[in-house]
């Protein structure tokens, strides 16, 4: 997270530019990890892999101060991290111990963290729209100059309340911005076969200023994020950003066989192709911004910084069983 | 005389008085505390219940809202969370049905997800109770779903004493909160004293003193039992209306002592009987006096009838002074 | 209800023309009889009046068949009086009479009528859209040729149901109309407090045929109703139209003094200016299809049938208490 | 040998596979029977429930939405009422919150509202149930809501044979049906036999006989009772397994005859034990054997918490055959 930028001073931006690419190799790092718990039949339950749209998380979250709050989805694990959150008590609350981000009440769906104004994930899908924009509402009410960003999946685009919200928002002028992650897939259908019409219209319909992105291009997530941050935190009123990206792996950790809802084919230009990480790893050595090894070194690097954190997750207690009937009621 | 207050007072306000008064001086306490909902502000809700708080708070805390029930509850927990304290009006409680994923899959579980982390103090104030001719979409009293979830508190004021004092509590409370007010009771007069006080959650009250039969009630069920314990004691038969005034958190214990005193004991609900309110207290009560009990605990609430909109129809679906007086004294045998 | 009008032959249709002139009398004077009998206090509970209305209502409908659909709202009765159904049996059920459409379970807000393919009026805002979209999901099904018509008010463009339901009615290519009656309030707050952005664009978003007519004018009402009646009947897909009207009473019937929520004068030129009968009077008389005393009489005569509906409504039973049990299940 | 099937069935089949073959025979026998919701084409459901039926009936029959609870429960509604007859598919039933409005404002009172002219014969399917680590939004068991009103019916299946008799019956079923499917019971097998039968909604089922105590149990929560009822059996205590099947309608004489019979009873449901199933089920069965209870009603459910996602703080909110085991040694003072 960073304030310094000024959207026309990106290129300039070493440290900025390092440090996201610092952030999306993390991301990958972390879910091969859990990919590798689930495999090892150390995880209980399932996970939701953010692999592949790293660009999207990162970029926007660079636009955001640490007080700003995001609401996250049951794809998770990439916004938290993207947001500050540390991946050793991340994966505590994935294992369900007492360590966890949520004393491991919540799981891999419901990491929530204060610290870095995560207001949570959410497993009900566009759960939290109306969550954030609550807190977009208070951040004009306190005047504390905060806005808040509503990551969702283009499958919560079926659900009224976004609607519902974005109205309201747009109404009372919120510092809210709706972030669509077109990942093409909803579980096991393509986002084509459950979304009528356009899907930029369907926000400025209600008024709100509206952008689409290559979400596999961390820099023009950046830019386009920051544009609508800046707006909504003056005061101009609730954004709503496409990014169009790709999950490589199944919805979750159990789907592996993915052929009768969508090609390997097409999987596999998007990894080759379009690969996020990849693409900008190529950008910053062309811009002579890194070399080849030093980007190397920050992929090994973060490998062993997540099994480290993974060894801890593994080896701190679970919860004590009579703690189950605590944090019910504050 | 029914002991309908805690506390002497010398003046008498009316429910809706009551309602409107604590939520001003919480807002006139508390900067955070705001109210949201479908005409609210000019109009003060349909019921007239908070004229004049939009001239006193102006509108930035006094919020109009679109006909969608789900996105703005959504947004009062979002903002509960992140240091307001919104008061959400629900207009008839029949609308609940479109907040439920907010209540109770975000409101109530935030807390316990986050491992203790975030708070959700808020207040949902709906309406409940029927016999005012709206028919099946705008009678119901579906306080018993929210009772059924953990992380959540409901309350059922049945005086104006306590509707103030359990909604100031409501409101400084640090957890969702479901507010029942019956419509059919706004404008009930009842003394409220004007200094600051709030009644807490989960302390039952009995409003009655009585020795041969128990009337559980709750909400408006509270005055149509005082009624019938008027008529009872005409016919010799003593009754202590006893109202739980929460019914999450719940007093067992008032409850249950005084089915052990009584040995006879009547459950009064206006939510529908089957799987409802009258269910749970029947069952502490069945359970907790088991071994003083004369008769079975005998349960009365609405019929198990979408309510009709034909007035003899409709009256026929809840409770009376008359019915309940019936049974209790079929109860104790006269 | 007539199927022989095409769009260009509307003008010489004089039946029609006098039919829908009756109709919509016929509405404005079973409303004057409903207010009647709530003054009079022989109503229980409240009633929504449709005067204002009048050219909306009777304009749709007329574009459709009797055994097409149409579900209604709170402001029911001219919906269903210009699907066809008959005032003594409405009167009944506003009375809550065994007579009545429902049986007097009902009342205003719910009456419904299988006969005339009336699926019901609806006390939830916006309640009834998903079983209008429905209704012509088994219209497609069954291939039965039929068209649903869902009513609503401004009001409804804030639940997010309605979103919902027109992206399915769009991606399954229902035929289904989606017709709100932006009468410019809902309760006692103006729509643009709670209406942000573009109506129309809120449909097209979703890929629906949309469009909008003066509400006043029950000829282009019909018109474009039927536009969007026949292609929804070819297959070719939803349609939303907006109706731009007035309600010149209160919200309902107990809601007298207005002006805290809307100006005399505004109530005052729409009922001078722009009154969809007296307009209609004058145009069919200009065009030489009645003469001013054959319109008068169409008032007398409705007005005089009217309370004969009433009369039979007060003097017909209640239900039997014991029938209060009856009907909960099929 | 726990007695879980009515009729001499000569092969076995798994819970999944009885929903999926009541599904298809009915689809096969009716032409109006169609299925709606997210993922239940191609991928057959999440829980692969529905495998194979899109391609015997195809996608006009078997249809994929939008995540859009509400909306195409809504739909589901106006397709019941003019001809046809929809399954909906609610994949957790956490999500039934979504569809609050459409089942119990529109569904349940469509037919008392207009006077008995129009008809829904629908059938919402959903699951619940915890235990599988998907944390407080998917593991719930929201029935009760449901139970509590009127104009819908509620059949919880605990067997296969019962899921496809049920199953089939209330899609026969003129009115609205919310069908609950514990997700943990799809593998369980038990006999089914080939031929037609559908079980009748409204007679509960003595699943083991006993003559020491009653345990009284909803869904997974029979196999619970009846792994408890073997566990009793080895100490000495005979215990009668009642599965009331479905919650509404409610066979009360079975429960009440059988508790007479015993004098003891525990009340299982998976649901919330506050305000929830095990509330009603103890309420009837208090009042109609209340002369011949030896002790107060027992009731066992999930804990009054969010389901926690940590897997020994998710174990501990649910009765296990170990806890009703216990529970009942103690009930039968041994
Ligand atoms: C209200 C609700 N309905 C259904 C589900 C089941 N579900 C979980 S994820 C998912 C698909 C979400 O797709 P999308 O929003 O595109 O997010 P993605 O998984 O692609 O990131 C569904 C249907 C749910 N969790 N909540
Ligand atoms: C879900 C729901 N919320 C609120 C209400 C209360 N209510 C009844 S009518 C109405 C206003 C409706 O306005 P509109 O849709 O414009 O219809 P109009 O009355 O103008 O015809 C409201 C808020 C309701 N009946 N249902
Ligand atoms: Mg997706
Ligand atoms: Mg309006």
């Amino acid at each position: 997270m960073t304030t310094a930028a000024q959207p026309n001073e990106i290129s300039e931006k070493t440290d900025l530019l390092l440090h996201m690419y610092r952030r999306m190799v993390a991301i990958r790092q972390f879910e091969a990890q859990v990919n590798e718990l689930y495999t090892r039949a150390l995880m209980p339950g399932l996970a939701h892999l953010y692999i592949g749209e790293e660009a999207v998380a990162v970029g926007v979250c660079e636009a955001l101060e640490q007080t700003d709050y995001i609401t996250s989805t049951h794809r998770g694990h990439g916004h938290c991290l993207a947001k500050g959150a540390s991946p050793d008590h991340m994966f505590a609350e994935l294992l369900g111990k007492k360590a966890g981000y949520c004393k491991g009440k919540g799981g891999s769906m419901h990491i929530a963290d204060p610290a870095t104004g995560n207001l949570g994930a959410n497993a009900i899908v566009c759960g939290s729209a109306g969550i954030a924009t609550g807190a977009a509402f208070s951040a004009r009410s306190l005047q504390n100059g905060r806005v808040a960003v509503c990551f969702f999946g283009e499958g919560a685009l079926g659900q009224g309340v976004l609607y519902e919200v974005m109205n309201l928002a747009q109404l009372f002028k919120l510092p809210v911005i709706y972030v669509c992650e077109n990942n093409l897939y909803s579980e096991y259908t393509h986002y084509s076969e459950t979304t009528a019409g356009d899907i930029l219209a369907r926000a400025t319909a209600f008024g709100l200023e509206a952008a689409s992105v290559d979400g596999q291009d961390v820099r023009a997530v950046y830019a386009v994020a920051q544009r609508l941050v800046d707006r909504a935190r003056r005061g101009d009123g609730p954004g709503f950003l496409v990014c169009n990206t790709y999950r490589y792996h199944g919805h979750h950790v159990g789907d592996i066989n993915r052929e009768y809802y969508r090609p390997k084919q097409e999987e596999q230009i998007w990894k080759t192709e379009r690969d996020p990480i990849a693409n900008f790893g190529k950008w910053l050595a062309e811009q002579k911004l890194a070399d080849a090894a030093s980007l190397d070194r920050v992929h090994s690097d973060l490998e062993a910084e997540m099994k480290k954190a993974v060894d801890f997750a593994v080896a701190t207690p679970y919860p004590a069983v009579d703690e189950v009937g605590e944090d019910v009621y504050a | 005389m029914p002991d309908t207050t805690r506390a002497p007072a010398d003046r008498e306000i009316t429910f809706a008085q009551a309602i409107r008064e604590a939520l001003a001086e919480e807002m006139r306490r508390d900067s955070t505390v705001f109210i949201l909902g479908e005409d609210v502000a000019e109009a003060g809700t349909p019921f007239k219940v908070l004229a004049g708080l939009l001239e006193e708070f102006g509108k930035e805390r006094v919020l109009d809202t679109p006909i969608s029930e789900a996105g703005f509850t959504g947004l009062a927990v979002g903002a509960a969370m992140t240091g307001m304290r919104p008061v959400v009006d629900i207009m008839f409680g029949d609308f609940v049905t479109l907040t439920m994923d907010q209540m109770v899959n975000q409101a109530a579980k935030v807390h316990y997800m986050s491992g203790g982390k975030w708070r959700v103090p808020m207040v949902m104030r709906t309406t409940m109770g029927a016999t005012r001719r709206s028919a099946a979409q705008h009678s119901q009293s579906l306080h018993a779903w929210f009772c059924h979830v953990p992380g959540l508190k409901v309350v059922l004021p049945s005086t104006p004493y306590d509707a103030k004092g359990l909604l100031k509590a409501a409101i400084r409370d640090e957890n969702p909160v479901v507010f029942f007010e019956d419509k059919m009771m706004y404008k009930l007069k009842g003394p409220v004293p004007a200094e600051d006080y709030t009644v807490p959650l989960g302390v039952a009250d009995v409003k009655r003193v009585g020795e041969d039969i128990t009337l559980i009630a709750t909400s408006s069920m509270v005055q149509v039992a005082l009624g019938a314990a008027a008529l009872l004691e005409e016919i010799g038969i003593s009754a202590e209306v006893v109202d739980p005034r929460t019914m999450w958190p719940l007093d067992e214990k008032t409850l249950i002592d005084s089915a052990k005193k009584t040995s006879r004991v009547i459950v009064l609900d206006e939510g529908y009987e089957r799987y409802g309110v009258t269910a749970e207290l029947a069952s502490v009560v069945a359970t907790g006096a088991f071994y003083d009990l004369d008769a079975p605990v005998k349960r009365m609430g609405a019929m198990h009838v979408p309510i009709p909109f034909s007035p003899p129809l409709e009256d026929a679906t809840v409770p009376t002074e008359q019915t309940v007086f019936e049974a209790a004294r079929t109860m104790c045998g006269k």
